[in-house]
């Protein structure tokens, strides 16, 4: 059944050749494309599913060709998989398959390009997860990043996506080609591309500046691509504008296997060699509250429904940094709770953004207000995920966002989880309250918003009178899939498990041992010691304050104009828009210097603790 | 076969003309004018790939570096050029 | 020689880098994009040469000659493809930014700030 | 950020970099002395294992497929990415296309030239075929043939005739045939799985010596995938910037 490695990424090339070849013959039978990309990603999405049940117990290797190491030394690619590398991957796929049922009728003129890039966008994120090979990680990035530049400029007729596609395509070109030469570093040194034998070698040899510039560089494309201040400007401006189908997988899971990519790197390759474990676990503490705080404030600002999203987003994924950062079992079990909780939360959302566009053909809140009222079932959906990704018990999030503060015990990092918690859960509930159910005020009008939210149109064909039901159904089954992961997630076995899997992905030892001496071996040292990972009456305590806090914030941002005591006319934070602006310029230019000063700032961070 | 010598002489000179070449190809701001630029840039590097016995990369950097590249290039500046007339 | 083909390395990449920062036509950045990667060409065949190694082919030399580093070669040749698909999606963009925003200024080409 | 601000943050920010490389490059074995072990294995092994005189082309296609796998399917992403970019507005696909290159300012390709160039769009092919036939014994392969293989193309637009340049090369041609190749290389894989072999293990059989052109097994037939993939997406990505250049709707 190991061949299983090979199918999932395999299939959908496959795939994606023939719908290419045939494009001729299915020009009129749209259904067809449609039917084999949802069949397609829904067997990818199996596959893998398989494969974490088959990794439950260890870990396992699959060799490309046959070619096992020899004489100690790795001369083949391996695909290496444990619950957490292939759960993600799989959390890609069903996403996948949830996008593509979306699709059926989201858009009428697509042609067959779209299905082919999605394909082997699927398939790029598959190898991206199960590679052990630090060189085919970058080519699955790249293969990725390339399907993913073209799926976003997918309108060129407008030009927010064709701004879109250039500022992600370029920022993280850079990002790449950094990686790459971090790569051609450690190779120079080491004679070793596999991570295994990477690492094998860089524990046994005295730490040295390649080794860290090495790994500061190769997790710079990374970075970037996990949307980590200061790498983070590009993702608002290509998830404005990427069709809404591809926003999901964007936000679901792309930023999230930067995030992936990181950690594999640092527990995989690079962890015990750097040691430092405190400086470590601070420094990515600090860029993940950072990040968590920027983008929570954007949020809140923001009136473009798919740009508030976006920036959501880039709070979240300080938050799951911040849980990668404890560099605790607990830590990363909860951020990937988490992960798992928010992607499909927030696939919910940008689905119901897309049935907003499909039927009422705007994305702009002030506009919107009050005329999603003839939308109800659609605004149950996003309420319901609104209040999912304000981490409201039991879903996913809340438990994810727990697991993480008690692993840190630490009342700053939760005051701060907290406060983006209110501020990222306080824009979505204003936006449902506002929109779905016409409460309080519309928000001022920001002619530039304004003006942005307008370009969008021309995504999706025609408003129809009745929103089809193969629109409803996956935003509704994702929204229950938030809430199912949750309440899964309490099963003290499940807890347990995703525990024990995370410790497992945490022990280096073990990683090397599967993969160079075998691909049973038995890990090093089970059972891992699992911390008791309970709801408390404290966690669900601390998350309901969260979401009422949330709550309250939306109410007011809707009801404010009402109170006597302001003036009128007054808009908070208005003396804000022109530095925010200029900081988040929309200029390619501005990106990669803050790019290059990232990388700068961190290499001198880490030159100080490291040495 | 060639001295050692010899070779690291090749080696240090073509290192340098890459490295010349580059800072040329930035600053060429004229779009044609850095085209060509780029197609000699392809050409040094192919050179140096040569010296460096990597005669597999030589061809496809002198096929995609010096010829196709350059050429994509100049088909999209002539796109564009049409345009800003 | 010691380290001063990766000297090369970092010159060109902080030259490429310069450009796409200063530059103020899309078309002469993304040629500063293809500089920033050629820099990875130089880095990785010049981490795998082998002072005196042949190249890599056994076709007219015996099987255990000296030679330089094979893998690194091809990791240059995968990169030098990816290289050509990034550079002509992104000529692409370029072309329809031209046609949507009638200019290639990439401080002119802003839909989206803020 | 003005251009003078974002310059000075540059310089501090690349000075960092600078000294992050040098840093790095310090921790590099000198030049020239390369340690190994990953490429010494393989020139050990490769020759023996795989009957390729070309020991890249055997890490390419053989040892490190699955790289090239991902590769061959960027540049198809990529090619697919343009046809959606540059996809012609509705009423253009509909105009008879006329060749706009004859109302340029330049002057009209000479016969000279034109005849030179159609002489040379047989031997480049060849040539190109050859590369990409032959990478298991000399330093070429699929990826170099097949950017030769589209040069032969590209001489026939050169030698004037882009009107044939067009009718060879119509789109949903070159794309079945770009797919074909891409995807004739995974298949060539998955018919391992379906002998129960792992994934694109070298089910032929290598041939009695090594550097036969008939040596090496998949790696051969891979090559050759990988030429006919490479050639028709570059025909793909120059065709259709050609067609956004010199077309207009009549």
């Amino acid at each position: 059944m190991d061949q299983l490695y090979a199918l999932s990424v395999t299939v959908p090339l496959v795939a994606a050749a023939a719908l290419l070849a045939t494009r001729p013959l299915l020009a009129g039978h749209r259904r067809v494309l449609d039917v084999v990309a949802v069949l397609v990603s829904a067997a990818v999405a199996v596959m893998l599913g398989f494969l974490v049940f088959r990794t439950s117990g260890a870990d396992s290797t699959y060799w490309f060709a046959g070619f096992r190491p020899a004489h100690g030394v790795v001369i083949g690619i391996d695909f290496e998989a444990g619950p957490l590398s292939a759960g993600l991957a799989c959390l890609g796929a069903v996403l996948m398959t949830a996008s593509m049922v979306f699709s059926w009728r989201y858009f009428t003129h697509v042609a067959t390009y779209f299905h082919v890039l999605m394909l082997t966008f699927l398939a790029g994120m598959t190898g991206f997860c199960l590679t052990g090979d630090v060189f085919d990680l970058f080519v699955w990035f790249e293969l990725m990043g390339v399907s993913a530049y073209a799926l976003t400029a997918y309108r060129p007729e407008e030009r927010g996506p064709i701004q879109g596609a250039l500022n992600f395509a370029i920022t993280n070109s850079v990002g790449a080609y950094l990686s790459l030469t971090g790569i051609g570093l450690i190779y120079g040194r080491t004679g070793a591309l596999n991570m295994a034998q990477i690492a094998a070698y860089v524990n046994h040899h005295p730490p040295s500046g390649l080794v860290v510039i090495a790994f500061l560089l190769i997790i710079t494309g990374l970075l970037v691509k996990g949307a980590i201040v200061p790498f983070h400007f590009w993702l608002a401006d290509a998830h404005a504008v990427a069709p809404t189908p591809v926003c999901v997988l964007f936000s679901g899971v792309m930023v999230e296997l930067g995030l992936y990519g990181i950690a594999r790197m640092y527990w995989s390759v690079f962890g015990v060699a750097l040691g430092h474990q405190a400086a470590i676990s601070h420094l990515f503490l600090a860029l993940g509250s950072l990040t968590a705080v920027v983008g929570a404030l954007f949020c809140f600002r923001e009136r473009h429904l798919k740009r508030l999203l976006a920036f959501s987003t880039i709070s979240h994924a300080g938050m799951f940094l911040a849980g990668f950062a404890l560099l605790t079992p607990l830590g990363l079990a909860g951020a990937a709770l988490y992960v798992t909780g928010h992607a499909f939360v927030k696939a919910a959302l940008f689905l119901g953004t897309g049935i907003v566009l499909h039927r009422l053909r705007s994305v702009n809140e002030t506009w919107l207000h009050g005329r999603g009222r003839r939308l109800p079932v659609t605004g149950v959906i996003v309420t319901a995920a609104a209040f999912g990704l304000a981490d409201l018990p039991p879903f996913g999030t809340f438990l994810g966002k727990g697991w993480i503060e008690d692993s840190a015990a630490a009342p700053w990092l939760t005051a701060i989880f907290i406060a983006c918690g209110v501020l990222v859960g306080g824009a979505v509930l204003r936006v449902a309250g506002g929109v779905f159910y016409g409460l309080g005020d519309p928000p001022g009008e920001d002619p530039q918003m304004a003006a942005e939210a307008n370009e969008e149109k021309g995504e999706t064909e025609e408003g129809r009178q009745r929103t089809p039901l193969s629109m409803l159904i996956p935003a509704a089954a994702l929204a229950a899939l938030g809430l199912a992961a949750g309440i899964a997630a309490m099963v003290p076995k499940v807890a347990a498990g995703v525990e024990t899997a995370a410790a497992r992905f945490q022990d280096q030892p073990g990683y090397i041992a599967t993969v160079l001496a075998g691909a049973h071996v038995t890990r090093a040292a089970p059972p891992y010691p699992v911390a008791p990972a309970d709801v408390t009456v404290a966690s669900v305590v601390t998350a309901l304050c969260s979401v009422l806090g949330a709550a309250a914030l939306a109410l007011a941002a809707l009801y404010w104009r009402r109170l006597p005591l302001l003036r009128r006319g007054y808009e908070p934070g208005a003396g804000l828009t022109v530095p925010i602006r200029r900081f988040q310029s929309g200029i390619i230019n501005d990106y990669i210097t803050w790019l290059v000063a990232g990388v700068a700032t961190l290499g001198g961070v880490l030159a100080l603790v490291i040495r | 076969m060639i001295s050692a010598g010899l070779m690291n002489t090749l080696q240090v000179t073509v290192l340098v003309l890459v490295a010349a070449g580059a800072t040329v190809v930035v600053r060429t701001r004229s779009r044609i004018r850095q085209v060509l630029a780029l197609s000699v840039y392809g050409m040094l590097l192919a050179i140096l790939f040569l010296v460096f016995q990597a005669p597999d990369v030589t061809l496809s950097e002198l096929t995609v570096g010096a010829i196709a590249l350059p050429l994509i290039l100049l088909l999209a500046i002539a796109k564009v050029r049409k345009r800003e007339q | 020689m010691g380290i001063f083909p990766f000297l090369v390395v970092a010159w060109i990449v902080v030259v490429g880098l310069y450009g796409i920062v200063t530059s103020r036509d899309l078309i002469h950045q993304i040629v500063c994009l293809i500089v920033v990667q050629s820099s990875t060409y130089v880095l990785l065949l010049g981490v795998g040469y082998v002072t005196g190694g042949a190249a890599p082919y056994f076709w007219d030399i015996p099987q255990h000659t000296r030679a330089v580093d094979p893998v690194v070669q091809a990791l240059a040749l995968t990169d030098v493809v990816v290289e050509a698909a990034v550079t002509a999606l992104l000529l692409s963009f370029a072309v329809q930014a031209q046609k949507k925003f009638g200019t290639l200024d990439p401080s002119q080409l802003v839909e989206f700030k803020g | 950020m003005t251009p003078r601000q974002r310059l000075w943050f540059f310089a501090i920010g690349a000075a960092g970099l600078v000294a992050c490389y040098l840093w790095a490059f310090t921790g590099l074995p000198g030049f020239g002395n390369y340690p190994g072990p990953y490429g010494q294995e393989i020139l050990r092994q490769a020759v023996g294992q795989t009957h390729a005189t070309g020991v890249v082309s055997a890490v390419n296609f053989e040892y490190r497929g699955v790289d090239t796998i991902g590769e061959e399917f960027i540049l198809f992403t990529a090619a697919a990415g343009m046809s959606v970019v540059l996809r012609r507005l509705r009423r253009e696909r509909q105009a008879q296309p006329v060749d706009e290159a004859g109302s340029r300012t330049v002057p009209a390709t000479s016969s000279a030239v034109r005849v030179a160039a159609l002489l040379l769009v047989g031997p480049t092919a060849v040539l190109g075929w050859w590369l990409a036939s032959h990478a298991q014994t000399t330093p070429s392969g699929g990826f170099q043939g097949g950017v030769l293989l589209a040069s032969a193309f590209i001489l026939i637009y050169l030698a004037g005739e882009f009107l044939t340049f067009r009718r060879l090369s119509p789109v949903a041609l070159l794309d079945a045939v770009e797919a074909a190749g891409a995807g004739g290389f995974v298949a060539i894989g998955l018919a391992a799985i379906a002998m129960n072999l792992p994934y694109l293990d070298n089910y032929l059989p290598l041939g009695q010596y090594p550097g036969a052109v008939s040596s090496s097994g998949t790696i051969a037939l891979i090559s050759f995938f990988v030429g006919i993939e490479v050639a028709a997406a570059f025909v793909l990505i120059i065709g259709e910037l050609l067609e956004q250049t010199l077309l207009r709707s009549a």
